[in-house]
C-alpha cells in the first residue's frame, strides 16, 4: 500500500479508536491481500509523529499502544472544557498506589504495614474502579490475601510505555550508620546537641524551613529536603 | 497504652530539661504549649483553622509521617533521629489530638508505644560486652521510616507525572459510521482437511467416489480456462497458454485441456488438420 | 494571542472535546485578558481545515459546530476497529469448501452428489462473498448449472502458492493423522502462527483485553483460530 495512503489510514484510526492501539491491532485494519508489515506501519507512525511537530497534539507511545493526546503546552485552554473534573487524588491513594507499582505483587497487609496505617476499603475501589491496579493472585498464607498489580490503563493514565519509566525509587541509606552514634547516645545531653547542631546548620544553609514558606502540607518539606 | 503512661513518657524529666534547652527554637513551633489553651495556639506551621482541627490527623498518612514530619522540619537525619526529643513532641502532638477529643487512630497510639519503647531502651546501661553487635534500639524504626519515605517520595513522583485530564487528554475524531462490522470466522486448513476425509470416507462407503490422482494445479488450471473461455466465443488454442510460466506451467495447462475435454466441459475444434485450434466453452450463462 | 499558538489550542480543543465546538464555546477556552475575536477564531480553524488536504481526517462545520472526522476515503479499514469475528463455520461448509478446492470445476449438484446431502444455498453464498469460490464456467446439461473453483483469495488466506502444496486425496484418506502432513504443506502457515502466538501474549500481558473495552480486537479473535 501506497505510503500516503496508509499514513492516513493509521492516522484516522488511531483518532477514531478511543484508546491506544498496538501494531498488531493497526496491522488487523488490513485484509489478508493487503497485510501491512509492521515495520511500514511503524514507518507510518514515525511520519505522522514528525507532523505533530509544532501542533497542538502529538502521537506518543504508552503501555498499550500509539495514541494522538493533546499537548501539554496547550492543556489549560483545552482543559476549560470541562469546568468541573476530578483531577486531585489524595495523598493515601498516591501512595498506596505507588507501592502496589514498585513492589507488585502486593498484599493490602503487606500495604499497610509499610503505611504504618490502614488502607481504605474506597481507596482499593477507586483504584480498581479506575482499573489502574486488579488482584494478579493470592498469597498463600492463610486467609489468602489476594496480591494487587498495576494494569496497562494505569500506565496509560501517567503516560508511561512501561513500569521501567517509572520515577526511579530512592534508595535507601545503609542502616550502619547508626552504629556509631550508638557509642554516643549516653544520655539526653549528646542527643539535645545534635538536634541542634543539625538545626543550626540547617538554618545557616539557607534552606527554607517550612512556617516561613507557609506551604501547609508536610509533603511540601519532603520536596525541599530533596533538592537540597 | 494508657493515656497516663504516654503522658509520664511526654513529661520524663529528662524530656523537661530538653524541653526548656530548646526553647529558643521553638518558637515557631506553639504547639509545645498544649496544655494551655490549644485551639488558639495550634502550630501555625500546619495552618490549622482553629473550627477544623481535623485536618491535624488528615495532614498526615499515620504516625509513620508525622514522625517524618517532625524530624524533616528540623532538618534532621533520618539516620540520627534524637529520639527523646521526637518522642516528646510526637507525644504533644497525640495530646492536642486527644485533648480535641478527635478519634484517635489505634497506629499513633502503638507509634507513641514504639517510642516510648526505644528511648528507655537507650536509657539504661549498655552490656559492656558485645558492643558491636548489639543492634541499636532505634534501628528498627529508622528502617521503617526510610522504607515509607521512600514510597511517600514516590507518591509525590507520580502526582508530579504528567496525567490524562489534568496534564493531557486523548485526542479523537468523529466517526460517521461506527456500525460494528462482522467479519467471517477463521478457518484452519487442518479442519477443512479433516472435513474432506470424512465426507470421502462417507462417499467410499456409498460407492460413488474415484480418488483423483492428478495434481490439483491441473484442476485449479481447468477453472482458470474455463473462466478464460467464459465469453462464450472460440479462442486460439496457443491463446491459453503462458510462456512465461515455463515448461510446467504449459504441461498443466495442457493437461487442464485434456480434462476438460473429458470431462465435456470445453469443445476443441480443428477445420482441418494443421489448421489452428480453437476452444470454446460448451455452456455460458451469457449466451444460454 | 499569536495565530500559531491559537491554532494549536483550537486543533487540541476540537480534538478533545467529543462533540463539535462552536465558535462561541471556542472562545470561551480564553480568559477575559486574552480574549479572541471570533473572526481569528475563523481563521484558525480555516488554517486547521487546509492542513487536513491529504490527511485521514477533516475539520467540517455541522449543525452543532466544528469537529475533526474521519474522512470517507479511509473508513473501510478504520471500520475494522469495530469488528467482530463471527463464530466458527459448519461442518458443511468446511466440506463443501475442501470439494471445491479439491474436484474443481465442480458443481453444486457434485458436491451434494459426493457429500450425500443438499448443500444449502447460504453456505454457498458465504463462500462466495468471502471471495474464496467463484463461478469458473457451466456445465453443458439440462439447467446449465454453474462450476465453482477457488481463487487466488483462497490460496492467499491458507498461504499456497498453489493447490499442490495442499495432500493428495489419497493421503488425506490413508492418513490417520494429518499433523505430519501439514507440516510439510503449510511452512508459510506456521510462520503465520508464531506472529499471533506473539500478538497473543502481548496480549494476555495486558490488562483490559479490548473486547472488556467494547471495541473488538481482531488480531485477538484471530488467535483463537489457531489455538482451537
Amino acid at each position: 500500500m501506497e505510503h500516503e495512503k496508509l499514513k492516513n489510514i493509521v492516522e484516522a484510526a488511531l483518532l477514531a479508536a478511543q484508546q491506544p492501539l498496538t501494531l498488531p491491532m493497526l496491522g488487523a485494519l488490513f485484509a489478508d491481500e493487503e497485510a501491512v508489515a509492521h515495520a511500514e506501519l511503524a514507518r507510518a507512525i514515525a511520519a505522522l509523529q514528525a507532523d505533530c511537530d509544532g501542533r497542538g497534539v502529538e502521537l506518543v507511545e504508552v503501555a498499550s499502544g500509539f495514541r494522538y493526546q493533546v499537548r501539554e503546552a496547550v492543556h489549560p485552554w483545552v482543559a476549560r472544557l470541562w469546568s468541573e473534573r476530578q483531577t486531585r487524588y489524595s495523598r493515601a491513594l498516591l501512595e498506596t498506589l505507588a507501592l502496589i507499582a514498585y513492589r507488585q505483587p502486593i498484599t493490602r497487609g503487606e500495604i499497610e504495614q509499610i503505611r504504618g496505617v490502614s488502607v481504605a476499603s474506597s481507596i482499593m475501589r477507586t483504584l480498581e474502579e479506575r482499573e489502574w491496579i486488579r488482584v494478579v493472585g493470592y498469597r498463600d498464607v492463610p486467609g489468602k490475601p489476594a496480591l494487587f498489580g498495576t494494569t496497562r490503563m494505569f500506565l496509560d493514565y501517567f503516560n508511561l510505555k512501561s513500569l521501567d519509566q517509572l520515577p526511579t525509587l530512592a534508595e535507601i541509606r545503609d542502616i550502619e550508620d547508626l552504629e556509631p552514634q550508638l557509642a554516643l547516645v549516653a544520655g539526653v545531653d549528646v542527643e539535645r546537641t545534635d538536634v541542634e547542631a543539625a538545626a543550626g546548620t540547617t538554618e545557616s544553609q539557607g534552606e527554607t524551613p517550612m512556617h516561613e514558606t507557609g506551604i501547609t502540607e508536610p509533603t511540601e518539606e519532603r520536596t525541599t529536603e530533596h533538592s537540597a | 497504652m494508657s493515656t497516663e503512661s504516654a503522658q509520664a513518657v511526654a513529661m520524663s524529666p529528662d524530656e523537661g530539661n530538653l524541653a526548656a534547652a530548646r526553647v529558643p527554637q521553638q518558637q515557631e513551633m506553639p504547639l509545645a504549649v498544649v496544655r494551655g489553651e490549644p485551639v488558639l495556639q495550634m502550630p501555625q506551621d500546619l495552618y490549622i483553622p482553629p473550627d477544623a482541627l481535623e485536618v491535624i490527623l488528615e495532614a498526615f498518612e499515620g504516625p509513620l509521617d508525622l514522625l517524618l514530619y517532625l524530624i524533616r522540619r528540623q532538618n534532621l537525619d533520618i539516620l540520627d533521629i534524637p529520639v527523646a526529643e521526637i518522642t516528646r513532641q510526637y507525644m504533644e502532638y497525640i495530646e492536642v489530638m486527644r485533648e480535641l477529643r478527635l478519634e484517635l487512630a489505634a497506629e499513633y497510639l502503638v507509634m507513641a508505644a514504639i517510642l516510648a519503647e526505644i528511648k528507655s531502651r537507650l536509657l539504661l546501661p549498655r552490656p559492656p560486652v558485645e558492643e558491636g553487635l548489639e543492634e541499636d534500639p532505634r534501628a528498627e524504626l529508622v528502617r521503617r521510616l526510610q522504607e515509607y519515605e521512600r514510597f511517600k517520595k514516590a507518591a509525590e513522583d507520580f502526582d508530579a507525572l504528567p496525567r490524562m485530564e489534568r496534564d493531557i487528554d486523548a485526542a479523537s475524531a468523529f466517526v460517521p459510521d461506527r456500525q460494528v462490522i462482522k467479519l467471517p470466522p477463521p478457518v484452519d486448513l487442518r479442519e477443512m482437511l479433516l472435513a474432506l476425509r470424512d465426507v470421502l470416507n462417507r462417499a467410499e462407503l456409498y460407492g460413488h467416489h474415484a480418488v483423483a490422482r492428478e495434481p490439483l494445479s491441473v484442476r485449479q488450471r481447468m477453472g482458470e480456462v474455463l473462466r478464460a473461455l467464459g465469453d462464450g466465443a472460440f479462442h486460439r488454442f496457443e491463446s491459453l497458454f503462458d510462456a512465461d510460466e515455463g515448461r510446467l506451467g504449459v504441461v498443466v495447462t495442457f493437461l487442464s485441456l485434456l480434462e476438460l475435454a473429458k470431462d465435456r466441459l470445453v469443445e476443441i475444434v480443428q477445420e482441418q488438420p494443421l489448421a489452428a485450434i480453437y476452444l470454446k466453452a460448451r455452456a455460458t450463462e451469457a449466451t444460454e
